[in-house]
């Protein structure tokens, strides 16, 4: 038990961290889902573009010895290219593979998403090859900043700064759906698209707006996380997919706040698992806690409840 | 009155894939009218609604608002031109406010002044919504649900005022109340086009119907000759009304 | 009656035919394959033939998004493994294992079902991915500390497989041995899709809370429908692990899942010459683009993709053959809709006089003080209500009076917070919608809640499920009390549907309720509530949507329901005509409780009802 | 419908024609096909095996192929799955041209497509597949250009015991056939050799967040950390994780590691001093070599280790169907034979290379080096026993 407690604070903060990868991920997951009530299968293979991206452009700027450049404008720069792109793949897809069966059974929305899912994973490693792409970090951040020790605890610069971003745009997001004129026509075409329609709202634009964002998202995670873990490969989304949306399912999908409490669950859960457990099956717990949620609570830890209107 | 008519629909076909549903409708109303467009389930109404807010597109015919061509606008440049519906069942927004969906009322609008006038002249005449102002759409009562979609349609100011089946599934008490609700708002001024199947009903607050059956318009005439017409009472008012007295 | 006895025999025939036919391509196909390349890609597209079979009871039939499901596939193989191997030293007989992976798939089935069963839609495919991933690890991890699954090493060499004495080893005996299966499963497929089970799935498939308002036991016939699905499975992974001689957990990747749902989905979920045709096309057109690794997974991708966009019901769909007729004649000759009713439709003048049935004294359904609670809301609230036998009681009352969740809790979608519902004296609190169907008590929908997507027929049919008994088993070898019932189901359907006139009979008994006119839906609504055999009829708004004239002729059809088939109704109703004309009592409730009760004349006096409903035009 | 039938085939036509190895006319020709998971999980390191043995096709095509015919070099993609691994063989078997393949690399996969091959007597080369049992089932077409796991196993504990003096050591393997395999014959091993705090967990690929199992790690202590993994990018989130967490064992990598970039450079600094063990000495300091890397990398880009062995392995199996050849007609067991009767092979891998009897490389060395500066320093070479 000794050896277990040692290592607990540790192994809360690696949870807590990795947590907030998931949240980020799960946050464009949630966005999509919010307005058109579908899991966008493909939000994985955008996330993956969007590392690419980010890391296309860390490597042309390497290539042209512009790292001098200040870190902070080099890690924005990325994130602007990434969020861009992955942004108006987002929008394509929607306008390609979704908006024609806007109208169509679920299970037919599900199986497009997993065709794009599927042609974008091979596509790229087409183009992009199998291999590994890892970014240069330590010409970015120092080394002093980033790793950080605190007591028995190690932490990294980048893990804080994940967090801190998640946070930022979790409030942010909020803030924007709650207030902004934008905001309220998505919750209105969420809500009742027809209607929306009938009030002036653009619903087709909306709807490519939201895709923007979600996808923009997955972009800018992509290349944090890309940055924190200091690789991206053509694989990189089902993994990351998966994970982003355990966590937005079992915070409640639609809602922000849950895709965050639902990534942070899952990440300790995983965390502690692999302390108490060997660490094959810390998935198994994750999702093992994903099954016992949904059964007691179908509709996720704060997602509402929508009774079927009788 | 050789005045141009407000809102003109001129011989509008529609299609759904391969079958006509609409055919050759010629509607025409006039500033400060109500109208109500009268006829049984599947013969067209709804639709007719849909094409004049652009959500199905005539394959023959012209619409025009205040003499402009509207029929080839998308559906947001028809409401900015100014028409507003409300919507069968009402169709409020349930996770809104009462003050959000106003607003989505007044979505197209920039004036953001006389927004905020309208508002305050709109809850003076609706005070049970400015009391639940911050409550969510879902949990109004069905009168105030009726009261905030009207409400809603005539935050953007509309010239026109669709309205699509106002007293389906509405107890007795609330019809009268729509009803009554719906003249007074014609009075103030808004020209009113209303599709309903509470022939009687409708007839007895309109100064105009239309009959449409199976798609095509059998009879148009001032609602009280309407009201006397055998086939008319034979078909949609139930036989035993009395002429001109309502029998719902 | 005759002459469609006679198109039943013809179908019977037919259907023959096709399987003769198939028996015989079937058994010359391994004869004449180019080489031993070929020889696997038959026997391969046999085993997905059966894995999509059982996908397609799941997700085409039932409509239920089960990701899980190649984990039953794995289920069943290394059940094979663990059985026939050195792996534990067990070699049991093929013709005890392949019925015991079956059935170890299907008791895995029931569990996966049984804990999933409340969720619906995304959520279950969700929960039903985690188990595949969690089955996916397992096979992955236990082998460590004792050697169950090999690992990733998988488990090899398995024992030969003997059919009475007979050796199965070369590829043709193994075709022989698929398609064997394989037939069975599409034999099985199509009688269990025309049978009471397949009525239900598709009643679960269109309208999950309609359905158990009619009868199904929703819950049950999920989980057969998870058991059943996961049993082909099981088999089919038998007979795939003893083919391929080794299992390795790669073999039940998600990959794997993907391809067998783009089977299923590519022949027109629950069309099952569709789904046969979808597996082998899938199985062979990938071998073409083997050599070309990336560009053929990118090919999957854009094809998924356009099938969807382009013929979201399968590309099988259009082939006439492998599809059901829609036509709607009426449309069809003229070009045009006609309309539910002639303008000038003469109705039949009833005489204005009330049914000369007087009610009977004997309480058949009782309420006793009961409550609903929503959250903090009081629904319904200590509401006592008697129903007499053959009485027509109507419940009129502003809207949000809980006039609908009185009808929610009376058919038990939802249970009473407090107090007992008693029906002939038993207690039939907390009972299941079905268990209340079948105690005698149907229901109609404010909304209008059919199954769109299936016959006017088999709308009705849904109705006789819960008086019809036959398993699976019986369903499956066609055994007579099946049949007997099958006969039975179809005469008392016909029976009530004729009881509608020419509106839903005809070449209307075949089309999709979801494309009759909106009165016409009504009546199938009242037509399969009927058909459950139930006395008491709930009806929610049977006028609502109807104009006048329909309006009279529904009120004069309501009370030929009591005058000549001794029904005893409730209704729910708006048009103060209607309930006028009808009601032996009316019930007024507002904000969950009684204002009063009593005859119509008496009711529409008192104040409070004026005040809370009916405005003061209308006393 | 019409429409749509017509864009799927007319995209599946586009594909097949545009393929990157589009079938000329297969009439004449000598075939040779790649078994490899070439989508999927694995794609990374099996694509680099199919370009390697691409080039050697491509030098014998360029100096006139064999007797005069052009050789052909058939991608057969499994996807990682067994069942169509089993497809992709049956199709080889049955493709009378066919008198070799480089593959499967994959070690379930090849157990599962044995059978199919052996049969057949199709010979068949791979270049990582490395369970023991492959060459163990009797079957005489199965060569392995690779060391197997038992002698890999053994000699890393020996040098985790006797070079690195570790008295603790902690296994990572990745949860897959050859890593789980390689990490259960080290701790065989070890525990032969007297070490017995032995500290075991697995890691999944491509989860790229190794800081809750490493925490497990640190706690333990260890002297050696041995982190078997397929990939080099694994292996340097591993080794960067471990040193960022303030792990201060001995980082001994396996064979994948050996890549410079996605090793050494992605490593950024954390992986100076590491140890990993490769079945090959460095090819970048082998001559012969030279060629082959410059024209790989010109093409493809850098390389990880598992392309040197293929192309080691199709010019093996491309001159034993020259020999086989030689008699103007090629039969699959002639080619098998020519193969067993190879002896000293010397290419590009540095060891020379001879078959067994059961098809094992002979001898079985293991190679050691330690990552200096940029470079992999070869450290020594066991050989067992």
């Amino acid at each position: 038990m000794d050896m277990f407690l040692e290592q607990l604070p540790q192994q809360l903060v690696n949870g807590i961290t990795l947590g907030g990868v998931y949240a980020l991920i799960a946050i464009g997951y949630s966005m999509v889902y919010g307005i058109l009530s579908m899991l966008n299968f493909a939000h994985g293979e955008v996330y993956m573009i969007g590392g690419f991206t980010g890391w296309w452009v860390l490597h042309l700027l390497y290539r042209e010895n512009a790292l001098a450049m200040n870190a902070v404008a080099v890690i924005a720069l990325m994130v602007v290219f990434a969020m861009a792109v992955s942004g108006i793949l987002g929008v394509l897809i929607e306008r390609v593979a979704y908006r024609p069966l806007r109208h169509a059974p679920r299970i037919n929305l599900l199986l497009s998403a997993l065709g794009v899912s599927i042609f974008l994973q091979n596509f790229v490693l087409t183009f992009q090859g199998a291999k590994v792409r890892s970014f240069p970090v330590a010409a970015l951040v120092p080394e002093s900043l980033r790793v950080i020790q605190l007591g028995p605890v190690v932490f990294s610069f980048m893990r804080v700064l994940v967090i801190v971003v998640c946070f930022c745009l979790m409030a942010g997001l909020s803030i924007m759906i709650k207030s902004t004129k934008l905001g309220k026509a998505m919750r209105a075409t969420a809500q009742d698209v027809e209607t929306a329609a009938f009030m002036g709202v653009d619903v087709d634009r909306i709807i490519m707006v939201v895709f923007f964002i979600g996808s923009a998202l997955g972009g800018a995670a992509s290349v944090l996380v890309g940055l924190l873990f200091t690789q991206v490969d053509y694989y990189a989304g089902f993994a990351a997919g998966l994970k982003g949306f355990t966590a937005a399912v079992l915070g409640g999908i639609g809602n922000l706040y849950g895709a965050m409490l639902g990534g942070f669950v899952l990440g300790l859960s995983e965390a502690l698992a692999v302390t108490f457990f060997p660490a094959a099956y810390k998935d198994v717990v994750a999702f093992v806690i994903l099954i016992a949620v949904l059964i007691l609570r179908p509709w996720g830890l704060m997602g509402e409840k929508s009774p079927e209107k009788v | 009155m050789d005045e141009q008519p407000i809102l003109e629909l001129d011989g509008i076909d529609v299609f759904y894939g391969a079958i006509q549903v609409l055919y050759g409708i010629r509607i025409t109303l006039n500033r400060g009218e109500l109208v109500c467009l009268l006829g049984g389930n599947a013969s067209g109404k709804s639709t007719t609604l849909k094409t004049i807010l652009g959500s199905c597109r005539p394959k023959s015919g012209k619409i025009f608002l205040n003499g402009e061509r509207i029929d080839t606008l998308p559906t947001k440049e028809i409401i900015r031109r100014g028409i507003a519906i409300v919507p069968e069942n009402r169709r409020i927004f349930p996770r809104m406010s009462v003050g959000e969906n106003l607003e989505m009322g007044a979505y197209l609008r920039k004036d953001r002044d006389r927004v905020r006038k309208d508002r305050q002249r709109i809850l003076e005449l609706f005070p049970r919504l400015a009391e639940r102002i911050e409550q969510p759409g879902a949990t109004l009562s069905g009168g105030e649900q009726q009261m905030l979609a009207m409400a809603r349609a005539l935050m953007s100011r509309p010239d026109v005022l669709l309205m699509d089946e106002p007293s389906m599934g509405l107890s007795p008490r609330l019809v009268d109340q729509q009803f009554d609700l719906i003249q007074a708002v014609n009075k103030q001024g808004t020209t009113i086009f209303m599709v309903e199947q509470n022939a009687g009903m409708a007839l007895s607050i309109a100064d105009r119907g239309y009959v449409l059956q199976t798609g095509s318009i059998v009879m148009a005439d001032t609602a009280a000759s309407l009201l006397c017409d055998p086939m008319m009472r034979e078909a949609y008012l139930g036989g035993d009304a009395a002429c001109g007295v309502v029998d719902p | 009656m005759n002459t469609t006895a006679l198109s039943r025999d013809s179908v019977r025939h037919r259907n023959l035919m096709w399987l003769i036919a198939g028996c015989v391509v079937l058994a010359a196909a391994p004869h004449v394959m180019p080489n031993a390349y070929w020889m696997r890609i038959f026997c391969i597209s046999g085993v997905y033939v059966m894995l999509a079979l059982g996908l397609n009871v799941v997700a085409g039939f039932a409509g239920l998004l089960d990701l899980a499901y190649v984990a039953f596939f794995g289920v069943g193989g290394y059940t094979f493994a663990l059985l026939s191997s050195e792996q534990f030293g067990i070699h049991l007989p093929f013709l005890l294992v392949l019925p015991a992976a079956a059935l170890v798939s299907m008791v895995c089935g029931f569990a996966l079902g049984a804990t999933s069963v409340r969720l619906k839609g995304d959520y279950l495919a969700i929960v039903t991915l985690a188990f595949a991933q969690i089955f996916k690890l397992l096979l992955l991890n236990l082998d460590r500390p004792v050697n169950i699954t090999g690992g990733v090493n998988g488990i090899y060499n398995f024992d030969m497989i003997r059919i009475f004495g007979l050796k199965i080893f070369t590829p043709a005996a193994y075709a022989y041995l698929i398609w064997g299966a394989a037939l069975l499963a599409i034999v099985g497929s199509v009688r269990i899709k025309s049978s009471r089970y397949g009525r239900g799935w598709q009643a679960i498939r269109e309208d999950e809370l309609a359905a158990a308002a009619t009868g199904v036991n929703t819950a049950w016939m999920k989980l057969t429908a998870f058991a059943g699905g996961a049993m082909v499975a099981g088999a089919a992974g038998a007979i795939f692990a003893s083919f391929q001689d080794s299992v390795f957990p790669n073999n039940f990747d998600f990959q794997q899942l993907v391809m067998v749902y783009c089977m299923v989905i590519l022949g027109g979920m629950g069309n099952v010459p569709g789904v046969v045709a979808g597996a082998v096309l899938l199985t062979i057109l990938p071998e073409f683009l083997r050599e070309y690794g990336a560009y053929r997974m990118m090919s999957y991708g854009v094809i998924l993709v356009m099938l969807m966009v382009l013929r979201p019901k399968g590309l099988l769909s259009s082939i006439p053959f492998l599809q059901k007729s829609r036509t709607r004649p009426d449309k069809e000759t003229t070009g045009r809709l006609q309309a539910s009713t002639d303008l000038y439709y003469r109705k039949q003048r009833r005489e204005k006089s009330t049914s000369t049935y007087q009610k009977g004294d004997k309480p058949l359904l009782v309420l006793e003080g009961v409550s609903r609670r929503f959250g903090g809301i009081t629904a319904i609230s200590g509401l006592d209500l008697t129903l007499f036998e053959r009485e027509i009681l109507s419940v009129i009352g502003p809207n949000g009076a809980g006039k609908t969740t009185l009808f929610n809790l009376i058919s038990g979608i939802i249970p009473p917070s407090q107090g007992r519902i008693l029906l002939n004296g038993a207690d039939i609190t907390g009972h299941r919608p079905d268990q209340v169907v079948r105690a005698g008590v149907a229901r109609t929908f404010q909304n209008l809640r059919l199954f769109n997507g299936m016959s006017v027929r088999d709308n009705t049919r849904v109705g006789r499920f819960c008086r019809t008994r036959s398993g699976p088993l019986s369903i499956l070898f066609n055994l007579p009390r099946h049949r007997k019932e099958e006969r039975e189901t179809m005469e008392r359907t016909r029976e009530i549907l004729h009881l509608f006139g020419a509106r839903l009979t005809g070449y209307r008994f075949d089309q999709d309720a979801g494309s009759l006119s909106y009165a016409n839906r009504r009546r199938v609504e009242i037509a399969r509530a009927m058909a459950t055999g139930a006395k008491i009829l709930l009806l929610d708004e049977p006028a609502a949507g109807m104009n006048p004239q329909e309006t009279d002729e529904i009120t004069e059809f309501i009370l030929t329901l009591r005058d000549r088939y001794g029904y005893t109704i409730l209704l729910i109703e708006h048009k103060l005509g209607l309930v006028r004309t009808i009601s032996d009592r009316v019930v007024v409730l507002d904000s969950g409780g009684k204002i009063t009760e009593g005859h119509y004349r008496d009711v529409a006096k008192n104040p409070q009802v004026i005040e809370a409903y009916l405005g003061t035009r209308h006393q | 419908m019409k429409r749509a039938i017509l864009l799927a085939v007319s995209i599946s036509a586009l594909l097949v024609a545009g393929g990157p190895a589009a079938a000329a006319d297969a009439a004449k020709g000598i075939h040779v096909g790649n078994a490899g998971s070439f989508t999927g999980d694995a794609a990374s390191p099996c694509m680099e095996i199919f370009h390697s043995a691409q080039l050697a096709v491509d030098e014998w095509n360029a100096t006139g192929g064999i007797q005069g015919v052009q050789i052909e070099h058939i991608m057969g993609d499994d996807a990682l799955d067994p069942a169509q691994g089993l497809n992709v063989a049956q199709r080889f078997v049955a493709d009378e041209r066919m008198y070799g393949v480089i593959g499967p690399p994959v070690s379930h996969i090849a157990q599962a497509t044995l059978k199919t091959y052996g049969r057949a007597g199709l010979a068949c080369i791979t270049t990582a597949a490395s369970k023991p049992e492959l060459t163990e089932s009797g079957f005489n077409h199965f060569f392995r250009v690779n060391a197997r796991n038992d002698a890999h196993g053994y000699n890393c504990a020996l040098f985790i015991q006797d070079t690195l003096q570790a008295k603790r050591v902690a296994v990572l393997n990745e949860k897959v056939a050859y890593c789980d395999n390689m990490a259960t014959q080290t701790i065989k091993g070890l525990k032969a050799l007297g070490v017995t705090d032995i500290f075991q967990d697995t890691i999944v690929a491509g989860a790229k967040d190794f800081y809750p199992v490493l925490t497990k790690v640190k706690n333990f202590n260890p002297d050696v950390l041995f982190f078997i993994a397929t990939a080099a990018p694994d292996q340097a989130i591993g080794v960067r994780q471990a040193r960022e967490l303030g792990i201060k064992a001995i980082f001994l990598g396996s064979e994948g590691a050996r890549d410079k970039k996605d090793f050494i450079e992605a490593a950024e600094g954390a992986a100076e001093g590491a140890y990993l063990y490769h079945f090959s000495p460095d090819i970048y300091a082998i001559d012969a070599a030279g060629g082959y890397v410059s024209a790989y990398e010109a093409k493809h880009g850098p390389l990880s280790g598992f392309g040197p062995a293929a192309y080691e392995a199709m010019n093996i199996l491309l001159s034993a169907i020259d020999a086989a050849a030689a008699d103007g007609d090629i039969t699959r067991a002639e080619v098998v034979q020519h193969l067993h009767d190879i002896q000293g092979y010397s290419g590009i891998l540095g060891i020379p290379i001879t078959f067994d009897a059961k098809g094992d490389l002979e001898g079985g060395a293991t190679y050691f080096f330690q990552v200096k500066g940029s470079e992999f320093v070869f450290q020594t070479v066991l050989t067992g026993k």
